[in-house]
């Protein structure tokens, strides 16, 4: 069974250790705080100048003045702490945040990414997705496996222009959990959606695929 | 103490001409400088180079701008909420430099500081990279990026004093701050304007040297860009 | 929220060792880690390269390492206050750089915000050129300066809270809040510490993500170096 | 007459205009503040982290937590705001700073500033100078003409290890005020101290010395 958005935000909230500061991008990985488990403790960095995200405010409560950087209006947590844009960045470009989720269009088997540009078609710039790919101690990508045409969006190179260059470690999508093999390239299976065989995951892989054969299924 | 007031955004921008560079704080709709924008669509200067991380929306910010073709080239990190914006460009209107977040707020401090370039290791390998300079530093491969050179800074704070020191509130500091420090002239509106003496000196984020002029502005809007709420437990 | 509290001094530093950088926050004798200073002279780790603007005074400070000779390097911009300083130095035994002040403190930024160099004009055609790259830009000479890289950086805040936020109060923030984000490693010690939640998050000078190790202090003397009045009028 | 510190800093105090962002340096400069007028608007920066310098406290008022850049206890200003030690000196490099009044050991008739070492003698540190002098957009020289040997100090080149290069405007000592030529070199005359002569300036002056003999009396 392929996991739907709620599904892959969840197996990536596993990827989460007590203690760390997470930066989620927008779409999927906005998901992943919903399943962040209770008992331990994670703080979020919104890259437009915060430390501490909360939920989503109670109806009524939105105030203009507090949003994330997907412009969704939010709360603050208790210790939370709000900064200017360099600061923002400076404190990632530093690898203060341990963790980064962010959504793509390509991952080559070189862990080279692509999420910003369409050549003629869509031009909605990189925002800071290229600050953290660049500068990201770890990086877990949360993507569909393959495109609306039935093509793989796992690569031997990418085809749409970069937003990074051998930067993703880790490759969340609806079949699989991978490892990226940044050094000698290819898409190294960890774990399978729970009923999707490992030959599925590989005919839905164009680059590079790495497989024992008894990759178990995730725990969710 | 040195009084920075003004009255109105009228008279803090009666001298910005046709062509000239400027860097407008906020991030989406959050924190931008409202007044200072209407003020630039009644005056109807052409011809402008904008500096900001966003492009507003089709009818409001920047929108309004562009709306208007008064803009010739936006500088910005993301501009995929609004549709005049990807009419122009790809119609080749406006001329556009995507500009990576961080490199857009790291160029304005450069400005602020006083440093002509700073080492980044975002956009390496990528379009982005084209033209610059990549040094390496320690087995990691950064560019050299250059300090903005603006003729006017326009920014929002929440509350200012007659000295031109600035205080934020929440996300709607987000690029301000830097882009305060970084306009040959910057200008501040502010949804309240108290007497110098009245802010705490420790809380001041922007100090009244790197403001020029100073207003409180009027029929803050405030636009919410994504209502996302949830239900009362 | 992520709590950084451990209960004092020796806790904080119980893995610092000979040999290491350490980074030391404030300006003169006002805003220095009184505490932690005292704990490294109870420790009596040797070798210590420190980076701090000042040297302390014979008796105090930093002047308390010193007079222990558990410092074999000391980066500093002003050293006038001490004469134990002046003997080691003059007689070999301590090895110095002198660094200007602006360059202190933004080789101290650009560690915090991942920049591996900046550009600075100060020093240029001077001895503090010796040995280093002179670039210019929109033609003046910058000499390229490199991030500091330490250890540990030990610092003192006025209030902070159990997520590691603090706040300043004065000009005892001075070097504080860069050397804060600069350290591998980043203490706290703070005079009044107060639960997560309490402090506004508006009015953070140094956001939790950039402290390790919180603790509130004790004994302050907080000795005044010059002390300058003026009679009633 | 030669004038005393206080005749100095008076003298200098004139160079200041209304709206100046002005720094003082330490010993003379610091009593320029005694002598700006009430009529004009000036805020003192201390390059520490305070814009908004006021006066020394009130006997039992001192704070050890507001010094300025000599560790002088002092005041604020009402419209003082405080700042860390990074944008403190990025505020001077940016040249927000309008004027820089510091003192010297040497000054050469290029401008040459000398006022940080004496080798084998004194270590005591540059402290803000070097970066004060290569940023300033003026700077003003608070100095004594000639050493406690009899010796001048405005020499044809610095005889110590320089703070700057080519970065100083206007020189005030007990005799003279002197614009620096920096482009060809010298000294040149502006206004004598009361009293004294012309030839008495010129023979305290060890570098080119360029006047036309009328130079006008200063006033103070």
């Amino acid at each position: 069974m392929m996991l739907d958005k709620n599904g892959i935000a969840k197996r990536i909230a596993r990827e989460i250790s007590d203690g760390y500061y997470v930066n989620l991008g927008i779409g999927i990985p906005t998901l992943v705080a919903n399943y962040i488990p209770n008992d331990i403790h994670v703080v979020l960095q919104s890259e437009n100048g915060l430390l501490g995200m909360g939920a989503f405010p109670i109806e009524g409560e939105e105030d203009p003045d507090l949003i994330n950087a997907g412009k969704q209006t939010i709360t603050m947590q208790p210790g939370a702490a709000v900064f200017d844009s360099a600061m923002s960045f400076g404190m990632i470009r530093s690898q203060k945040v341990d963790l980064t989720i962010l959504g793509a269009m390509e991952v080559s088997e070189y862990g080279d990414i692509a999420n910003w540009k369409i050549p003629g078609k869509m031009v909605k710039g990189m925002g800071g997705a290229m600050d953290l790919v660049a500068s990201a101690k770890r990086i877990i990508v949360a993507m569909q496996q393959v495109n609306k045409a039935g093509e793989s969006k796992l690569l031997p190179e990418c085809s749409l222009p970069l937003t990074g260059v051998r930067c993703i470690n880790r490759i969340v999508t609806e079949m699989a959990v991978f490892e990226v093999d940044t050094e000698a390239g290819g898409f190294r299976l960890l774990e399978r959606a729970p009923g999707v065989s490992v030959e599925e995951i590989r005919n839905a892989t164009a680059g590079k695929f790495i497989a024992a054969g008894d990759e178990p299924e995730m725990v969710l | 103490m040195i009084n920075k007031t003004v009255h109105h955004a009228a008279d803090a921008l009666h001298d910005i001409t046709d062509g000239m560079t400027l860097l407008l704080g906020g991030f989406g709709l959050c924190g931008i400088p409202e007044n200072c924008i209407r003020e630039l669509v009644r005056k109807g200067v052409t011809n402008l180079t904008c500096i900001s991380n966003n492009a507003g929306v089709d009818d409001f910010g920047i929108g309004m701008l562009l709306r208007n073709r008064q803009v010739a080239k936006m500088i910005a990190s993301y501009v995929g909420e609004n549709a005049e914006f990807e009419r122009q460009l790809l119609s080749g209107e406006l001329e556009v430099e995507l500009v990576p977040q961080g490199t857009l707020a790291t160029r304005c401090l450069a400005a602020g500081y006083g440093m002509p370039a700073v080492f980044t290791p975002a956009g390496v390998g990528t379009e982005v990279a084209e033209g610059k300079e990549v040094r390496r530093f320690h087995g990691r491969d950064y560019l050299m990026e250059m300090a903005f050179d603006a003729d006017f800074a326009l920014v929002k704070a929440w509350k200012g004093d007659t000295a031109g020191n600035l205080i934020y509130r929440m996300t709607a500091r987000n690029f301000n701050p830097v882009m305060a420090m970084a306009g040959k002239i910057t200008v501040a509106e502010v949804e309240e304007l108290v007497e110098a003496g009245t802010l705490d000196p420790d809380q001041i984020h922007t100090p009244g040297i790197y403001v020029h002029r100073i207003f409180q502005g009027v029929d803050y809007e405030k636009r919410i860009e994504q209502r996302t709420v949830r239900q009362k437990a």
